[in-house]
């Protein structure tokens, strides 16, 4: 039966879209749009609500590349969320540096340092980089409280004149933050998205999947994972600056917070989804919706969540985008990989294959 | 007609999180601002109707700065409030004064609000106040306190890294050497730590016989506990923070009778509440008739910030102005239930200090309860007990 | 026919076992070769050390004469050896054709286009095709087994090392895996086949190494191998003259 | 004098790591269940042993009695009602007890406040021993210890030794085929809780009476439980406790050189650890 | 009355359904096979039969009593083992402790340690070795030995001789006969038609998740099995 069909002929085309991808397309590009004009259409709280639910997406997804994409599962992200926090606070502070400079400054310090990190942590398996992730960034907790350059355990505080220095008038500045965070969370999925339709989101699933297996097929796992990892912290360093530019002050436990530049972001990728790249947009905008109503009370609200965390996890492993996905098939990006075959005439067979791409 | 005009007042603190007992007495404090707020406020012969919106910043400073911008831009509060420590005061300050709003805080050392937010000796802020006392004030009644009694003069330090324990540790250690003491640094560590040996094994080697510092009570608590077991008991225990609830003294047990603190305020106080007009003693009863608890420092506190919040705006000009409502703090002249309010210039520009004297917890029949036993700068507190031995 | 891959002295143990010692091993350029042994033999842990998973404690590993013995598993993969996995290792949450995707673009710097096309031609040639877009997690074992094999072949090796392929197959899926690595080995691939179906191995292959107790016991031409006293003896099961 | 002070009393805060982080170990090693939620769970026990104490009148000791069953049950209950449910990978686990630590602590915020408690066992917490002339020791941390040693050596013991031992093991490597052999995996795993949450109690009441406890004291004691097991290999309870000791030494070094540095020095040896021996020093199982 | 008696069996995988009907009887004291192509079903009757896969009560008899919703622990006390495919031994037990696993559940019966040794001699030397660090034969010794551990009444094997050494399948082939007299009932599913053929006394063929064969080896033509298997 094999041998016959190794005789046989086929053309083939490789798809990235579908009816859904493409619905997608369209549905991100009307956002967008509809999102970058938001300074013209919604008021100061609209945009600094939007911007930090960009600051979120953009964290989550980062997250969720590294967790649900590269089986990196780790619980020490802030480190860099903070790392980039205070590089714009010594940056325009000490080194009287235009603030907006120093939020790429934030991102290039991170990725130089998750290189030493990941030379360290790589070295551990499963559950143990887990840990070892928490470890290192109690490490910088620690070593930031000694630190009195930067004001050790008490912080410091960024004077609103540096703030104001970004523009000339309040509305400038506040569209200005508004379209960077905008610009950022765009970037992170376009990133994402871009990495997972190359060959390298491919051997991300196969190491996640079997990291024996990927090696024997020519998968250099410690490089790729090594790249995802100092990509993603290059990126929530400059989610980091840009966040600690709207919080106006910063001490060591504010800026290596597991509670909010880790476990809000796992909360978020857990309810929307893991291992989707909809499933943190989704996430961000269900955590958001629910804190708007449930925030005033306080531990109720952080109950609520941990319970939506649970029930998700027990009833849709893939979260509630990964249970409609899995459902109705749909995909909002165009990622999928489908080889669409048709026989065709014997002897139209020497022509065979032809690649078709998009 | 036109429906009556609002004004909105924003209310940061920490209802949860580690610093929640300082916002514990919140719900009563503020039912008592709305009773009197209930037929409006009358200002410049218009009547509005104020409504406080309180948000909780659960003990983290990301939290604190989305809630006060939230109060800011979402509900446009004309003015915000911020008290319990600086987690809450400083990063409502930030935005008030990025936003430039007016905002008026209290409950923490003036020191930790201004030179943690980067004030400086001349330059101050815009559109932020405070008011509380400083350490200065603390320490001239610690030291008054152990110049009172007979030890070899050496005093050990602990002082924790985190919020404000940096404005401590720098206040304290020059102030102390320059009193004539001795002093025994081993210098700041990460709070809720679990062994003290370290510093133990400092303090008995240089026979320290004053413990000072600012503490979580907890760790006090373990140091205390591995104190006596290593062997180790000073004469006199002076700090901040560690002794400022009742629960914590009482978790204490009999070991934590004797030790001595920095008193804020006392139902002793001779002061009165300019909404109300109540006593500090009225206001102690009525709490602990109310809610069955014992009363706590930072209850008063509260209270005074919606006095002068209430203060100013009655003597605004023009409330929908921020501007004029910042003239109106600048100008406050107050007899509140914590001392008079007033920002003159002293000690900075933005602060306006508070009395704050010395105490100690004793046990009269089943209660224990702080007394006075030294007024460091404010002579009209009187003391109320002299200082008893070290349980 | 000259040597593509050869071990030199290669020792390796595992505490007391020792699954080779001092071994020697020629594969030549376009040969095929069979290798048998008992259960326990090392047959698995020799592949292991010729695809670097193992390190062997002594000995060398040649490919085409260059010594590769510290090179780690992907660049040997890149230099052209590939393997199937006795145990399938499919990428369980990928699709068949994405598991010939990995393989086919990370064995050697190709285009994308370069790449599908080898995939869904190895695909075919693996009698895959109608399964390409199925979870491999979800497959049957006979279809494990071909995507072990179809996985080593997108790399477009040059040396293929296949252990225990037929195992678990019918006679007549056997038949046709035996006719599939005979075209395999007609593009020029050069083979090492572990098996213990003995007469699948015998139809392919042009000479049968026979592994135990850490030494080759036979080297010979595949008839003459298994005929071997001491193979029929300890491997086979049947006295010489059966 | 003073280091065999100060190693003396890193050993003992050692033993306490331990003591919390061996019922840690054993779900880790028999579920490879991460649980998120254990030092919360730690922290919950103080305050059941608590309001045990304050109701019946008896000192932490004896609460011990009360604790340590409903501990088991909780743990057999929270096994079979939830975690359950969530094992095969390796993700649902670690989120679903993250989920439940943030329940847990504001449960008890909601339920007690903030207010911190200690449990008192009166003199006994300030009695100590002169060993040397410099060096005095306190009799509860010497309890304490010894209650480590001798929790770890049964639970070794019962790990490897007994039939519910090797249950243990056989159904965390295959579920499937264990229940081939008979073993019901539902109730195996729920035992294996049960038995982990009782030796947490006792942690917890001990923890308790060393100091203070509020609803968000739990991460704190999680992290240097899992540095405990990480250093000592995972699998082996010895290893816990060799782990443990050697972050309590590491910490009563690190302060003793700055006091600002326990944690950070525990830290540091948790990483150095881990870089030479990845697999921590006495591991029993492949991770 | 048969020991085991399965009265037209469905099976599913999600919406997938893998058995349609199927119907057999095995007696006690038979060797049974069940042939068929990959992906007929084999493994899937096997599993429902053990109770990984559950089925309506009266799908399957066992011993006169519908086990059909029974779960796998249960069926192991009233006497059913299986081999499963694929060896799957405890990685991190020891290969005694493997063994020991199989005797947990106490059914009285002639295997112990000693006679599984006996039996296997080869892993009398290996006992306190990681189980994984056996080879692919070894191993399936230790899975076949933990089995019968359990003493059952009927042993389920699923692709016995996959990956062994043609001395290795031999042998337990050999040893079938033993274990039978021993009091167990076997049923095998192999690839190996030959070798099933002349093991059994009674052969099913499965095809596509139904049965379309089964009698005595005897009786069946290499003609009619063929079409059984491949549906020509
Ligand atoms: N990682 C390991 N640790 C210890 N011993 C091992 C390890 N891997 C293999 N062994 C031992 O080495 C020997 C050879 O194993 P290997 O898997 O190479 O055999 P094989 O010849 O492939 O056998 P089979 O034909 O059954 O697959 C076995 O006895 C096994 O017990
Ligand atoms: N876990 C599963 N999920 C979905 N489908 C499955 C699963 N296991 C088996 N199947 C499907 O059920 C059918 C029967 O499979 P089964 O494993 O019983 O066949 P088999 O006869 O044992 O084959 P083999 O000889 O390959 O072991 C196959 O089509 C297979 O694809
Ligand atoms: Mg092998
Ligand atoms: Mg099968």
């Amino acid at each position: 039966m094999i041998a016959a069909k190794v005789q046989d002929a086929f053309s083939f085309r490789v798809s990235h879209i579908d009816r859904s991808s493409r619905f997608g397309l369209v549905f991100w590009a009307l956002l967008l749009i509809l999102l970058a004009a938001a300074p013209f259409w919604g008021d100061r709280q609209t945009m600094r609500l939007l911007g930090e639910i960009y600051s979120y997406i953009a964290l989550a997804s980062l997250w969720n590349l590294l967790a649900g994409y590269a089986g990196l599962v780790s619980i020490g992200q802030q480190v860099f969320v903070g790392l980039g926090g205070y590089v714009l606070y010594v940056g325009a502070l000490a080194g009287g540096l235009p603030p907006l400079l120093c939020v790429p400054l934030g991102g290039l310090l991170c990725g130089v340092l998750a290189v030493p990190v990941v030379l360290v942590l790589f070295r551990l398996r499963g559950a143990y980089f887990t840990i070892g992730t928490w470890v290192l960034a109690e490490v910088f907790v620690q070593v930031f409280q000694q630190v009195k350059a930067v004001g050790g355990g008490s912080g410091i505080s960024l004077p609103a004149v540096v703030v104001k220095s970004i523009a000339q008038s309040r509305d400038g500045r506040e569209f200005l933050i508004y379209w960077l965070f905008l610009a950022l969370v765009v970037a992170v999925i376009g990133l994402i998205v871009t990495i997972l339709r190359t060959r390298y989101g491919l051997a991300l699933t196969a190491i996640r999947d079997n990291e024996m297996a990927a090696k024997s097929n020519g998968i250099d796992v410690n490089r790729t994972r090594l790249i995802v990892f100092v990509a993603a912290a290059f990126a929530n360093g400059m989610a980091g600056a840009l966040i600690f530019l709207q919080k106006l002050s910063i001490t060591p436990f504010s800026a290596f917070s597991i509670n909010d530049w880790t476990m809000n972001v796992i909360f978020i990728t857990v309810i929307g989804g893991i291992g989707r790249v909809e499933g943190p947009i989704l996430g961000a905008v269900i955590f958001f919706v629910l804190r708007e109503f449930l925030a005033d009370y306080g531990s109720a609200y952080l109950i609520v969540l941990g319970v939506i965390a649970i029930v998700v996890m027990l009833k849709a492993r893939r979260g509630l985008w990964g249970y409609v996905a899995d459902r109705y098939g749909w995909q909002l990006f165009p990622l999928a990989r489908r080889l669409e075959r048709t026989r065709i005439v014997p002897d139209a067979a020497a022509a065979a294959a032809t690649i078709e791409a998009h | 007609r036109a429906a009556t005009p609002v004004i909105k007042i924003g209310h940061v603190a920490p209802v949860t999180g580690p610093m929640a007992g300082f916002a514990e007495a919140q719900p009563w404090v503020l039912d008592g601002i709305r009773k009197y707020l209930a037929k409006g406020l009358e200002i410049g012969g218009k009547t509005y109707q104020v409504d406080i919106i309180t948000k909780d910043s659960q003990t983290d400073e990301s939290r604190t700065a989305e809630v006060a911008s939230e109060l800011i831009l979402k509900d446009k509060v004309d003015i915000i409030t911020a008290s319990s420590g600086s987690i809450d005061t400083n990063p409502t300050a930030n935005v008030a004064e990025l936003n430039e709003v007016p905002c008026i805080t209290t409950d923490d050392p003036w020191e930790s609000y201004y030179y943690g937010r980067g004030g400086t000796a001349t330059k101050g802020f815009d559109w932020t106040y405070h008011f509380f006392w400083g350490l200065d004030q603390v320490l001239a009644a610690f030291i008054g306190l152990w110049q009172s009694q007979d030890t070899n003069k050496v005093v050990g330090t602990l002082f924790n890294t985190a919020q404000d324990d940096n404005s401590w540790h720098d206040a304290f250690i020059p102030a102390i050497a320059k009193a004539g003491f001795k002093v025994v640094d081993p210098g700041q560590f990460p709070a809720f730590g679990n062994d003290f040996t370290a510093q133990i094994s400092a303090f008995k080697k240089a026979d320290v016989q004053i413990i000072t510092g600012n503490l979580f009570t907890p760790d006090f608590a373990t140091f205390w506990a591995q104190s006596a077991q290593q062997g180790y008991k000073p004469k006199i225990v002076t700090l901040g923070k560690a002794f400022l609830f009742p629960s914590a003294i009482e978790s204490l047990g009999d070991r934590g009778l004797g030790v001595t603190s920095e008193v804020w305020w006392s139902p002793d106080y001779p002061y009165t509440s300019s909404l109300t007009g109540s006593t500090c003693r009225q206001l102690v009863t009525d709490y602990e008739a109310a809610t069955g608890r014992h009363w706590t420092q930072p209850i008063p506190f509260k209270h005074a910030l919606f006095e002068v919040v209430i203060d100013v705006l009655k003597r605004t000009k023009d409330v929908k102005d921020p501007k004029s409502i910042l003239s109106a703090i600048a100008s406050t002249d107050l007899k509140t239930i914590v001392g008079p309010v007033k920002w003159s210039g002293q000690p900075v520009k933005n602060v306006s200090t508070t009395p704050v004297v010395a105490g100690q917890w004793q046990k009269h029949g089943e209660r224990i309860d702080i007394a006075i036993v030294n007024s460091g700068l404010y002579p009209e507190i009187h003391t109320t007990s002299k200082l008893l031995p070290l349980g | 026919m000259s040597a593509i891959l050869s071990l030199q002295s290669v020792s390796k143990s595992f505490g007391a076992v020792v699954v080779a010692n001092d071994l020697d091993l020629t594969l030549g350029n376009g040969e095929a070769l069979g290798m048998l042994g008992p259960n326990g033999a090392g047959k698995t842990s020799l592949f292991g050390i010729i695809t670097g998973t193992l390190t062997p404690n002594a000995g060398k590993v040649l490919l085409d004469g260059r010594d590769i013995t510290r090179l780690s598993s992907p660049q040997r993969c890149r230099l052209g050896i590939a393997r199937s996995f006795q145990v399938p290792q499919p990428f369980g949450g990928m699709t068949v054709f994405e598991n010939l995707v990995v393989a086919a673009a990370f064995a050697g710097g190709k285009r994308e286009s370069e790449v599908y096309q080898i995939a869904a031609t190895t695909l075919e040639e693996c009698g895959l095709g109608d399964k390409a877009n199925r979870l491999a997690g979800a497959l049957t074992l006979l279809d494990r087994k071909r995507l072990e094999l179809a996985r080593a072949l997108a790399t477009r090796p040059r040396v293929l090392l296949l252990d225990e392929v037929a195992g678990g197959l019918s006679e007549g899926e056997c038949e046709i895996l035996v006719a599939l690595i005979k075209n395999i080995r007609r593009t020029g691939i050069s083979i090492i086949w572990i098996e213990h179906i003995v007469h699948a191995l015998l139809a392919v292959v042009d000479r049968i190494v026979v592994l135990a107790g850490g030494a080759f016991i036979a080297d010979d031409k595949p008839e003459a191998a298994i005929r071997h006293p001491r193979v029929a003896e300890i491997y086979m099961g049947i006295s010489a003259d059966e | 004098m003073e280091w065999v002070n100060i190693i003396f009393q890193g050993v003992l805060l050692g033993g306490l790591y331990a003591l919390f982080a061996a019922g840690l170990s054993l779900i880790f090693g028999v579920m490879r269940l991460v649980n998120i939620a254990h030092g919360d769970l730690i922290v919950a026990f103080a305050y059941m042993a608590y309001f045990v104490m304050a109701a019946l009148h008896i000192g932490p000791f004896t609460s011990l009695a009360v604790i340590v069953p409903a501990a088991a049950l909780i743990g057999y209950g929270l096994q079979r009602g939830l975690l359950n449910w969530t094992l095969g990978e390796e993700l649902p686990p670690l989120l679903v007890t993250i989920g439940l630590s943030v329940i847990i602590q504001n449960l008890l915020l909601v339920f007690f406040t903030f207010d911190t408690h200690r449990l008192h066992a009166g003199d006994i917490e300030i009695a100590s021993v002169q060993f040397l002339p410099d060096l005095s020791v306190g009799v509860l941390p010497l309890i304490q210890f010894a209650v480590a040693v001798a929790i770890i050596a049964g639970l070794q013991i019962v790990f490897y030794r007994t039939a519910l031992g090797r249950a243990f093991r056989a159904t965390s490597d295959d579920p499937v085929v264990a229940q081939l052999m008979g073993l019901e995996t539902r109730h195996i795993f729920a035992m294996a809780m049960a038995l982990s949450l009782a030796v947490v109690a006792v942690a917890g009441v001990f923890i308790a009476i060393r100091t203070d406890f509020n609803p968000f004291y739990g991460p704190q004691l999680l992290i240097f439980g899992f540095e405990a097991i990480i250093i000592g290999g995972l699998g082996s309870l010895w290893g816990t406790l060799a782990g443990g000791i050697l972050l309590g030494i590491a910490q009563a070094l690190g302060g003793q050189f700055n006091v600002g540095w326990p944690f950070l020095a525990g830290h540091v040896v948790f990483l150095a650890v881990l870089i030479v021996r990845p697999q921590g020093l006495f591991p029993k199982v492949a991770l | 009355m048969a020991l085991l008696e399965v009265n037209a069996l469905d099976a599913f995988y999600g919406d997938f359904q893998a058995l349609f009907g199927v119907s057999l009887k095995v007696e006690e004291g038979q060797i049974v096979s069940v042939i068929g192509a990959n992906g007929a079903g084999k493994s899937t009757l096997l599993q429902s039969i053990a109770g990984l896969i559950k089925s309506a009560p009266d799908m399957i008899a066992f011993d006169g009593a519908p086990i059909g919703a029974m779960r796998a622990p249960q069926l192991v006390r009233q006497g059913i083992a299986l081999i499963p495919e694929g060896r799957r031994l405890f990685s991190s037990l020891s290969v005694g402790e493997n063994l020991l696993v199989g005797g947990q559940v106490g059914r009285p019966g002639p295997w112990t340690l000693d006679r599984v040794f006996d039996l296997f001699p080869n892993l009398k030397h290996r006992k306190d070795q990681r189980s994984t660090s056996l080879s692919g034969g070894e191993q399936q010794m230790v899975a076949f030995g933990r089995a019968l551990m359990t003493n059952p009444r009927l042993l389920l094997c699923d692709e016995l001789s996959l990956g062994l050494a043609p001395i290795v399948v031999k042998e337990i082939f050999a040893r079938l006969p033993e274990i039978v007299r021993e009091g167990v009932t076997v049923v095998i599913v192999e690839q190996d038609i030959v070798q099933a053929l002349s093991a059994s006394s009674h052969v099913y063929c499965l095809q596509e998740g139904r049965v379309t064969l089964g009698g005595p080896p005897a009786q069946l033509s290499r003609e009619a099995i063929k079409a059984a298997y491949f549906g020509v």
